[in-house]
């Protein structure tokens, strides 16, 4: 499917947010990395697919049923080796059919659990007046409190973006403080350049989220991402 | 019966001729003052007043219908009430199928769309369809139209004749914060002024087509721009982003608080509020927006008068030390500005024209003339600072002393900043920290095109508007 | 020989007699502008020269030596050289012996400590132990010494004998900022001065004396500093927090920037930097710090002239729809102010004053008359406002209509201000967004004590640090 | 030892900060709570006194010779039972013994892991002008990059605490966010109060960061107490 067929198919489906696996398709096809991911079907194929992956793992519920996966008991992080997956997934299933008792559990997300990095937020919307426009700022739970974000029309070039960037607070912080070594400021434009060619280009997407994306020295992810349809 | 064609926004600013439809025979009354301003304002005479009431006002033929001015008319100024202004647009449309002018209409009338009522949008939307029918544009309703000091336009009622001439445009969603601003400056000629226009209802034209305007029009040296709430608010970012690589724009926007909450299933979406999306489109177009009122009239008038700076190395030339550091405080609170660095020989070559209590760069960049000053030692100490090319601009701050005379000083520092070539010219901003006490020093600078302040902190924040300006012409050409 | 008695500080402020040790006969110069000052600020011309060379100047006895003055001398300005300046000391030394007067000693003298060399600082430590061993005390040197507009004291040279009364009493570190005060104030009559004191070095009577002294000053009602740099902040803010319980005190801090880093081995002494331990300090004092020099100059004027609002809840009243909305952004920013509740009952009445396009209410606590508005319309709608307890201030905005004269729209808001007895007082801040354009109004309002504004944010943010005080004072009684 | 007989052997000592364990004694003096904390001697003194405390537990290596006992590897947190507990005694002692040949271990300690909480700093200093001043704010690695922080005068009361508190945006974090229990904020102003008290007590105290301190919906922990010496 290229992404406006999985768009399409989200509205078909009735969906108000596109679906983490094929929210990350749309983002790699816009060059936005993401965690690798894969949809397993069962216990076996799980293994197998950590295996290929690599440890550490984390593992996801996947059902349509289910929006609020956490809150099930439907996520588990931190699987280091084949041992510890082969439990958590019959943990999973477990706290799924007690809390969540009538969904259907159409298979189990494996996804490489990503080292921390800085935390910053990268959003999108489109405001009636302006059209698309970009967000960018200090990620996690402190985006409400501290609202140390700024803005840009979309699309925008990776210049603009850099001073996008340099307006926020935690700019510092991906300079690297106390000796830390700074992250890929590159990157992390190029992710910002991208999210404006992807809302621009889908007038179906109404707001978007990339938070957390996790900064590195080399390159950035984007941890969790969320596309809001109209 | 000629095809409609749309008429240029130039009919507006450049008119053969102005009819002011409405016009008063009761002097004082809005009408009569536009008529009156109008023809004092005019290079050329040709402005008529059409009331079917009257066959002269104020010794000028008064024409019964707008129809019946045998003289082309490109600028109609629509000034009856609401319920007559229908049969106005009409003669409007009528005059342009039988003539091919009557282009630009400013509805200077009050009552439309701003009322809040459906009846008040109802009539509006008619007004508008008829004349916009007939190919002719239309500024406001319920705005003071334009004024154009150089062509010699003018059609509101109060924007005086005589109001000086420069190179600042003023485009303003409310007609009175425009003229407030001219009022506040007059007194000691504080701006120069080169178009205004209300801009009412913008039921037609905005500040889309009137930025595209600006940005080629030779006698706009900066726009200054007050915005409260607009419809397409990309469009007009995307043009202004193309002027600013010409001339700047500084602007305001009044309703920075939201008051209301979005409903969003995003984060991005709930904590992005109109204003932080303004603000960042405002840095993307290199549009310098102001926090204050303060900082709007001082930034706009400043980039009329001044050069831009060609870098960020600012130094502080004072007589009085501590409140200057309210301005240091000022200018490097941003990071955009540092102070300049003054190096040996040029301290040298200050020291030996100033008092030995005089403080030369501690900090660097920053001179302290003390109180012991004479104004032969400003107009020195300022050769100096503007032959140097490490300095990018100068702020000079001073209480000046009972025992200078004002023209004395003036002349000083005049003679300081003129005393190089034009391609070392650079901003010069002076704070008169005495405010009207010092009305005819700050009078006879401003006159001679140097901006002063009664504040520091006023002066540091223009200094850094200009900097960020200039960053951005530079990676913008 | 008498014992060395500590003098009162009271001796500064209501001095017997006051010497003018170098008074000089040159006319211009600044030893002739302080005797002239003191002779006509004096209400019981007590005004001695002293200067060896005359025996007269500008009329009055010019006395040899301050040993030779028979009256009762209280308040000594040394004025001479810093070379000559020992020889009065010991003068000052030898009279406090002899008489017991000379107890106040305003040192004017420049060429100290401030020079940053060791002989300046020998020189002053001499001096000040000279006389500080006869019990005298000392303001500067390198001051202006002390004003009081009540008591008739002057030994500055710059601040005019005529300058308006009332109950601003200036402490400053900075002759020239204080001075740029008055000068920026004279001309619209807008602060009232009581006491006036420049600080100069602080050798010897600091910040923690007069504060003490103007605590229970009842002619000061509100204290205005401007600070550099003190060495017992502690001690100092120890002091205001006292004072504050009684009167606001409003302060500027020149030098926010540090340039320097902290070297520590904690996080907090690393980021600490003296502003912002001084923004603390500030705060817990309940002393209100002003940002800016225009809002050192409003806060501290305003609370002079208008009563401490009751609450927070604020009215605001505008004949501008558009511009009130940047005063409504500055007001409601920090949170601490909210706009008053208007009930429906009081909606009504209002609406009955007002033209039918009139906006009562939308959004709450806010009133755009329109242009269309008479005199009368203001009286009566101010009084509506005045006269509702669950408003606790107003903001009034116009850009006064041509058609409206200067002296009935002030005689309106005066009217409408003073409709209600005292008890239900609240602070009217008026916003005249035209400058000096409308002169005349603005100065018939501060003469009768109503402040008036150019800018509508400058209003709103006085309103904020009246609302912060008034909730410091309520919670600290 | 009573505080002021800790402070006196510090100096003697040649100390510039006050070891943890007795900064800790220090702040209980003031009722500023911190993690239990207890030095074993050995493994076995290690495991009782874990099991008393109850898990999970961190372990810190004690010697006066390592300073900065992250960077030799002498601090293993996370740890969830006797088991863990064993095989981190000896992880520790190899990486200390590795990495910092020279130093005479005296003993480990044993510290209770604390939930995380709503991080702040809590920090106090003596100014030349002012004396001494408390500092409350964001904590973690974001003090330096926000600055959010405001300052008081010490000594200062509860009300006094409060106004710093509500100063810093931090404070909207306290209250709850996203559906979160708010802080107990009392217990913080209280924590304010007696790190103001502790500071005007000492001369000899010339800086200290509480940081993080961890604020819970019931109380709040200083997990990390660091008191500079002049
Ligand atoms: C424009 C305005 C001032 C006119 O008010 P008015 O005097 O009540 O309006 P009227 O329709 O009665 O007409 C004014 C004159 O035009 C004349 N007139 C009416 N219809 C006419 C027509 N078709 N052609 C020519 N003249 C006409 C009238 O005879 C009248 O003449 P008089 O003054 O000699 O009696 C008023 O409607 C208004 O809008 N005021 C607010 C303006 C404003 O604030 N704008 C925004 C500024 S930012
Ligand atoms: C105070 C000051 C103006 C005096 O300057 P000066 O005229 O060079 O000083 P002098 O010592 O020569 O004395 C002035 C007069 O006092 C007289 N005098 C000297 N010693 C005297 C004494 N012991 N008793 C009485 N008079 C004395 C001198 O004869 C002289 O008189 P003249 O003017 O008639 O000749 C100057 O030293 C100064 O400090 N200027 C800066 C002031 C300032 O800015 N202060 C800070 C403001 S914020
Ligand atoms: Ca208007
Ligand atoms: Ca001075």
């Amino acid at each position: 499917m290229d992404c406006q067929e999985i768009i399409k198919k989200s509205i078909a489906d009735g969906d108000a947010v596109i679906p983490e696996l094929e929210a990350q398709k749309i983002c790699r096809n816009f060059n936005i990395a993401c965690p690798p991911t894969i949809l397993a079907k069962g216990k076996e194929q799980c293994s197998s697919v950590a295996q290929a992956m690599g440890y550490p793992v984390v593992i996801k519920v996947f059902s349509r049923h289910i929006v609020h996966k956490s809150d099930v008991g439907g996520v588990i992080t931190g699987i280091q080796n084949a041992d510890q997956l082969d439990k958590a997934f019959e943990q999973l299933m477990d706290n799924v059919s007690k809390n969540a008792p009538g969904a259907e559990v159409e298979g189990v997300i494996v996804q490489k659990q990503m080292p921390k990095g800085v935390e910053v937020v990268v959003g999108g919307l489109k405001n009636d007046q302006f059209g698309p426009v970009v967000m960018f700022g200090l990620g996690g739970i402190y985006v409400e409190v501290f609202k140390d974000v700024s803005f840009r029309l979309a699309p925008l070039n990776k210049d603009e973006a850099l001073r996008q960037v340099k307006e926020t607070k935690v700019y510092k912080l991906l300079q690297g403080v106390r000796g830390e070594k700074p992250c890929d400021v590159a990157a992390l434009c190029e992710v910002i350049v991208n999210t404006g060619r992807l809302l621009a280009a889908f007038p179906e997407i109404k707001e978007l989220d990339f938070n957390p994306v996790f900064c590195y020295p080399d390159g950035c992810t984007v941890v969790d991402a969320r596309l809001v349809l109209k | 019966m000629v095809e409609p064609v749309t008429a240029p926004i130039n009919d507006f600013f450049q008119p053969r001729g102005i009819a002011i439809v409405g016009a008063s025979a009761t002097p004082g009354s809005p009408n009569n003052q536009i008529l009156q301003f109008a023809r004092q304002m005019s290079t050329t005479g040709q402005v008529y007043p059409v009331n079917p009431t009257k066959t002269e006002i104020a010794g000028l033929i008064c024409y019964p219908s707008l129809l019946a001015i045998p003289q082309p008319v490109d600028l109609v100024v629509l000034a009856v009430g609401p319920q007559n202004s229908l049969s106005v647009a009409r003669e409007i449309k009528k005059r342009r199928e039988e003539k091919g002018d009557a282009g630009a209409v400013a509805v200077v009338t009050a009552g439309f769309k701003e009322m809040g009522t459906a009846a008040g949008e109802e009539l509006q939307n008619e007004l508008i369809t008829t004349i916009k029918m007939s190919g002719a544009r239309i500024i406001g309703p319920n705005c003071q139209g334009v004024a154009d000091t150089v062509s010699g336009v003018n059609t509101t009622f109060s924007v005086p004749p005589n109001t000086p001439r420069g190179g600042v445009t003023i485009l303003s969603q409310s007609g009175a914060f425009a003229t407030s601003f001219l009022r506040w400056a007059r007194d000691q000629k504080l701006v120069g002024v080169n178009k205004f226009v209300s801009l009412g209802n913008m039921a037609d034209v905005d500040f889309r087509e009137l930025l595209t305007y600006m940005a080629d029009d030779v006698n706009t040296k900066v726009i200054s721009m007050y915005l409260e709430g607009i419809n397409d608010a990309r469009g007009m970012f995307e043009i202004a982003s193309e002027v600013t690589k010409k001339k700047p724009i500084v602007a305001i926007k009044a309703g920075r608080t939201s008051m209301g909450t979005n409903v969003a299933q995003s984060h991005t979406a709930s904590i992005a509020g109109n204003n932080d999306i303004y603000e960042g489109a405002f840095r993307q177009a290199g549009i310098i927006r102001a926090q204050s009122v303060a900082e709007f009239y001082h930034t706009s008038r400043v980039f009329d008068k001044m050069p831009l700076p060609k870098g960020n190395r600012i130094c502080i030339l004072t007589v009085v030390g501590g409140p200057s550091t309210i301005c240091v405080d000022e200018l490097v609170a941003t990071g955009e500005v540092t102070l300049a660095h003054l190096k040996d020989e040029l301290k040298e070559e200050i020291a030996g024209h100033l008092a030995a209590s005089a403080n030369i760069g501690s900090p660097d960049g920053y001179i302290d003339m003390t109180a012991s000053v004479t104004p032969k030692m400003h107009a020195d100490v300022l050769k100096l600072l503007m032959n140097e090319d490490e300095i990018d601009g100068i702020i000079f701050m001073t209480t000046p002393p009972g025992f200078i005379k004002d023209e004395e000083l003036a002349a000083a520092i005049l003679e300081g900043y003129h005393s190089v070539p034009a391609d070392k010219q650079k901003p010069l901003l002076s704070v008169m920290l005495a405010g009207n006490a010092v009305a005819q020093c700050r009078t006879i600078l401003e006159e001679n095109g140097l901006p002063t302040f009664e504040f520091p902190d006023d002066a540091a924040r223009v200094m850094v508007n200009m900097v960020r300006y200039s960053a951005y012409r530079q990676r913008n050409s």
